[in-house]
């Protein structure tokens, strides 16, 4: 992604934060276009939204960020955020060319988040849910610390209320800064995973443009169903690693998103407008018996101010 | 076992090889100039105090250099030495038997465990079925298999991690890498029998934690552990091949940083120079560590046993 | 759904087809011999008589040919016909996605049930791509994750078998095909979920069986369910391809006389002269019969409902 | 297998059967002579028969009935055989070009066996086990009824007694004869394998030459081990219907343990002179504790008159 990008999507959402707040301006849009990486159509970006940033003529998936997802997901202000002002610290005083908490900065500063993963509890449908969504605009989506422990949390919360728990994966791999800490939160997300599964939650998982590395190896891929975005590019190894590697020219439709269903590690390709329908589609169809419903219900609408983790409305975030 | 041979010298012992070099020569002109004994005393010194600073003071790049070491131990070496009846259980049971993971049944001081490691493979030949100690997926779904065998039969699990990561390669994607990583995370989490992973030579990333989920985590003084190679970090970050120095000490990969982290438990003592100088004192030294570190958890529950283990990798992580 | 062409007829119904043509030449002169109105009529009656006593006194290898006619419904046909909203759910996750099993979730008068079925393909492409309903290994284990995701989220388990059996090739035996329907035998009969399966068209061999341990198993009228193909078994026994309605007879694999076995539950009626003729009422028959299935045994708690299978299959078998 | 070697299997078997109750007379192998199928050697019948009827010169392994194996495996007389009269029906009233009765009764005068396994308790290296071995010399191996109920039966007498399972196998497949039947006997036998693994039973699995269909396709390939004898032929479907299927010749080596050992298969392949030691080594690494071993011990000692199916001497069978 470049600069031109990290903008366009900055400014994105900045508009969205103050949807929140107050009713859109029409005028902020109309200056803006864009063009389809896929088909280079030129597209009109009020347009483009309106069609959750998918080319209306080529089918394209734009890469969009956790507040455009959560919006595009969670029912209108359903969305309670949890762990809000978590953030990394800098356990291995790491220093590349630049220091780490420089790149933090400057990571916060380009996707106006604090975090490379946004989770809360909402309802899709009129369903509780536990929703964490990466954004790849953050730091390249790279799980460190605090994705590792906000998607823990994240799954506590969905035990706690006996929710289910979906999570939209975006991420290029483990965050190296944080070196080996990166590398366990693999090992604990999956962990607090199968306890999670153990006491029948159900889990699905969101592939979205490009999922790599130790997310796709550990809570990505352990979904009781895993979904893909159309185009996506998904993998454990990178394209380029792999091409070093095998000394090989790798096929162009390799660790794609349709490559990946070809290969059976994905239940279904979903395209985003139907994302949500299909989410609410499978959460009611494993809810087991009304009173189950019930209590998820109740502990959901009663519980803000209490457990471990608190949710907190999305306004108060920064 | 490689111990019969002269350790080959790595890189940053050329100095001491040099000097041992001079001394050999200067040994054999000994009987015709005895005079010489005093120099040779005097060089014997130098090589002891150079060899001891140089070990005192090994850059994180030295330790990778001492981990690779084609002489160290490899897993057969370390279950063979162990226990010479150990029984190798082979297979996915669905297509592949991958040499890069090894699985067996050992006995260790009479405690019986399930034993899985990654293998690098000694001789060029072996080495290439063993695909340079980076396993397939399927080498993942055998220890996986040997994983559910274990629980079902109460039997510890023990694994031994020396590999640069999960081989990138065509099928492994297509044979869903990533997938076969989670799964042992998942599983690994779960069961209710003792797990002890020591890392032995290299620890590369979701490669190495797919058999490192474990109750107690040892590395051996000079093995490292990592989440990329240093080689992959240093491209990533420095954008250069040159800055793997810089990257091994950046991500601080070596076991007593590890082991400051708070992520492993115990570092093992190695001979001076490293486990390939003496693979039987290295092998026994583990093996105590291993036994000891067994015994203590054998008297935990099923249940304590898991959440103990679940426990530990919960509480990992840095943030404010 | 295929009930808007015409059925196709099978050799042994020939002379219908042949008393249709003479019908239709008939009716075409009607209008300028209004005499023939009398012969049509007769014929009408003819054809009649000739329907119902061909179809009463089908042979074992008459149904096999219904049972294996182009346009019998297949599992996809079902699926939508009972819920047109049915969520389609791919692969193993290690790899493949067979086409020759298909898996789902379906909701049938609002029991909401996770689904398997072999599925042979329409068009000569669908056909190839699902290898003529045959899976392999990787079929049988998409089977398999889905009936563990049942078992998880206490869902039934519907099964329609329509395959000749598991495909015989080298990728399949070097997958251990063998293995795959073994695992699937050993984990339907443990799951705590209602099970039931309905035999649709052929149910042939170990690759039946292997999506067929259920609590309840239905077969259509003209469905057959065997040990081994006929073809494979008069080949074996009378080593002869002449004498596959020898092997037909002998074997006894029709629904009939399956179920004078004891093995299955229930036959479900087909249209006069087999489902082929009538997609859309067999589609309702079958289903009001697995909604009824499954009605009764929701009424078990999760251990009976594995016990009552167990039983069932315990209880198989002829000795003295 | 021809004729011949019929023959000499059923000669070989009746010298077994006297060895149990009168001393062997060495005379009676003098005459015999053996030629290898591997390395055409021939072979002095009483060297091959000490050496575990394994060629000494290029190891090939012979096949051996039931009793053989039995002598083999278990402790000298320890075997005592459950269901010894249990003998096949004919519930389908078959008939293919002879009836199936008749071909039953051939098989027993061939095989001097009632049928295709032979099943019962025993002791291997002192610990007590539950032992059934197949022949392929009694109808193929093939699998109806008899054989399903009696695996069964045993696995069920494993349960009971907390004793591991060990079944040798070798079989053609299910017995056609029987139909239907047949088929539902790799469901019978699986199920009552979930059964006992369930209950933490050890199930050891051996793949002797060959193992096909129905047998390797249910409990041949449920071990919790399986070890295969060295060049035994095992797969799911026939070497010929494979060939006719895909139109092409296969590799020499397809489905022999070996390959299968490549492939992934079989945990191991072990020298049928390496096998009671191997065994014996395997289930005393899972027991898993001292009490454990007690109760096995007392049961195996004291219970042949209790339980549902009654362990019989050895010798008093037909
Ligand atoms: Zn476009
Ligand atoms: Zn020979």
């Amino acid at each position: 992604m470049d600069l031109k990008d990290w903008f366009a999507s900055r400014q994105k959402r900045r508009e969205i934060q103050e949807v929140i707040t107050q009713p859109l301006t029409t005028e902020e849009y109309c200056a803006l276009w864009k063009q389809c990486f896929q088909c280079r159509e030129l597209l009109y970006t009020r347009d483009l939204r309106t069609n959750l940033d998918v080319c209306p003529k080529c089918d394209y998936h734009f890469r969009i960020g956790a507040l455009d997802r959560i919006e595009q997901l969670a029912d209108e202000n359903s969305f309670e955020e949890l762990d809000a002002d978590m953030r990394s610290s800098d356990p291995l005083n790491f220093f590349d060319t630049e220091a780490y908490t420089k790149r933090q900065d400057e990571a916060s500063r380009k996707s106006g988040l604090r975090e490379a993963v946004l989770t809360g509890i909402c309802k899709i449908e009129g369903q509780t849910t536990a929703l964490g969504c990466m954004d790849f605009g953050h730091f390249g989506g790279s799980m460190g610390s605090v994705v590792g422990e906000k998607v823990t949390r994240l799954t506590e919360a969905a035990i706690e209320r006996k929710s289910p728990l979906i999570v939209v994966c975006s991420s290029g791999g483990a965050r190296m800064q944080e070196g080996i800490l990166s590398l366990m939160q693999m090992a604990k997300t999956s962990s607090v995973l199968k306890s999670f599964s153990d006491a029948g939650g159900l889990y699905i998982s969101i592939l979205t443009e490009p999922t790599f590395g130790g997310v796709t190896a550990s809570f990505a891929m352990l979904g009781d169903f895993i979904i893909a975005e159309p185009g996506a590019r998904i993998g454990f190894a990178g394209r380029r690693v792999i091409e070093q590697t095998i000394r090989q020219k790798l096929p162009a439709d390799f660790q794609t998103a349709e490559y990946l269903l070809k290969h059976g590690q994905v239940d279904m390709v979903v395209s985003r407008n139907k994302l949500k329908a299909t989410l609410a589609r499978l959460i009611t169809f494993h809810q087991s018996s009304a009173s189950e419903l019930e209590i998820e219900d109740n502990s959901s609408e009663n519980s803000n101010g209490q457990g471990s983790s608190e949710p907190k409305p999305l306004g108060a975030r920064n | 076992m490689a111990t019969d041979k002269k350790p080959i010298p790595l890189e940053f012992e050329q100095p001491l090889a040099i000097l041992a070099q001079n001394m050999d020569a200067l040994e054999k002109q000994l009987s015709d100039n005895p005079e010489l004994e005093a120099d040779l005393d005097r060089m014997q010194e130098q090589y002891s105090s150079l060899k001891r600073s140089l070990y005192l003071n090994l850059r994180p790049i030295d330790h990778l250099a001492i981990a690779r070491h084609p002489q160290r131990p490899y897993t057969r070496d370390y279950f063979a030495a162990w226990d010479p009846n150990w029984i190798e259980l082979h297979g996915d049971r669905k297509g592949v038997d991958d040499a890069a993971m090894v699985g067996g049944l050992l006995e260790l001081d009479g405690i019986k465990v399930v034993a899985v490691g990654t293998q690098k493979g000694r001789t060029l030949r072996d080495k290439q079925q063993c695909n340079f100690g980076m396993p397939q997926p399927e080498g993942y779904r055998k220890a996986l298999r040997l994983f559910r065998h274990a629980n079902k039969f109460k039997l510890p699990i023990l694994c031994l991690i020396d590999t640069q990561g999960a081989y990138p390669g065509i099928a492994a994607e297509e044979h869903n890498q990533s997938q076969a990583i989670a799964e042992n995370l998942m599983e690994l989490a779960g069961v209710t029998v003792p797990v002890v992973a020591a890392i032995t030579g290299e620890g590369g990333s979701g490669g190495a934690l797919a058999i490192g989920v474990a109750n107690r985590i040892l590395m051996l003084e000079h093995s490292v552990y990592s989440v990329i190679t240093p080689e992959g970090c240093a491209s990533i970050l420095w954008r250069s091949n040159d800055k793997v120095s810089e990257a091994c000490q950046a991500m601080k990969m070596t076991a007593k940083e590890i082991l400051q982290l708070g992520v492993i438990d115990q570092v093992i003592k190695e001979p001076l120079g490293g486990a390939h100088h003496d693979h039987q004192s290295v092998a026994a030294n583990l093996k105590i560590a291993i036994v000891e570190q067994l015994q203590e958890l054998l008297k935990l529950s099923p249940q304590e046993v898991r959440q103990h283990r679940q426990d530990k990798f919960r509480a990992f992580g840095s943030f404010r």
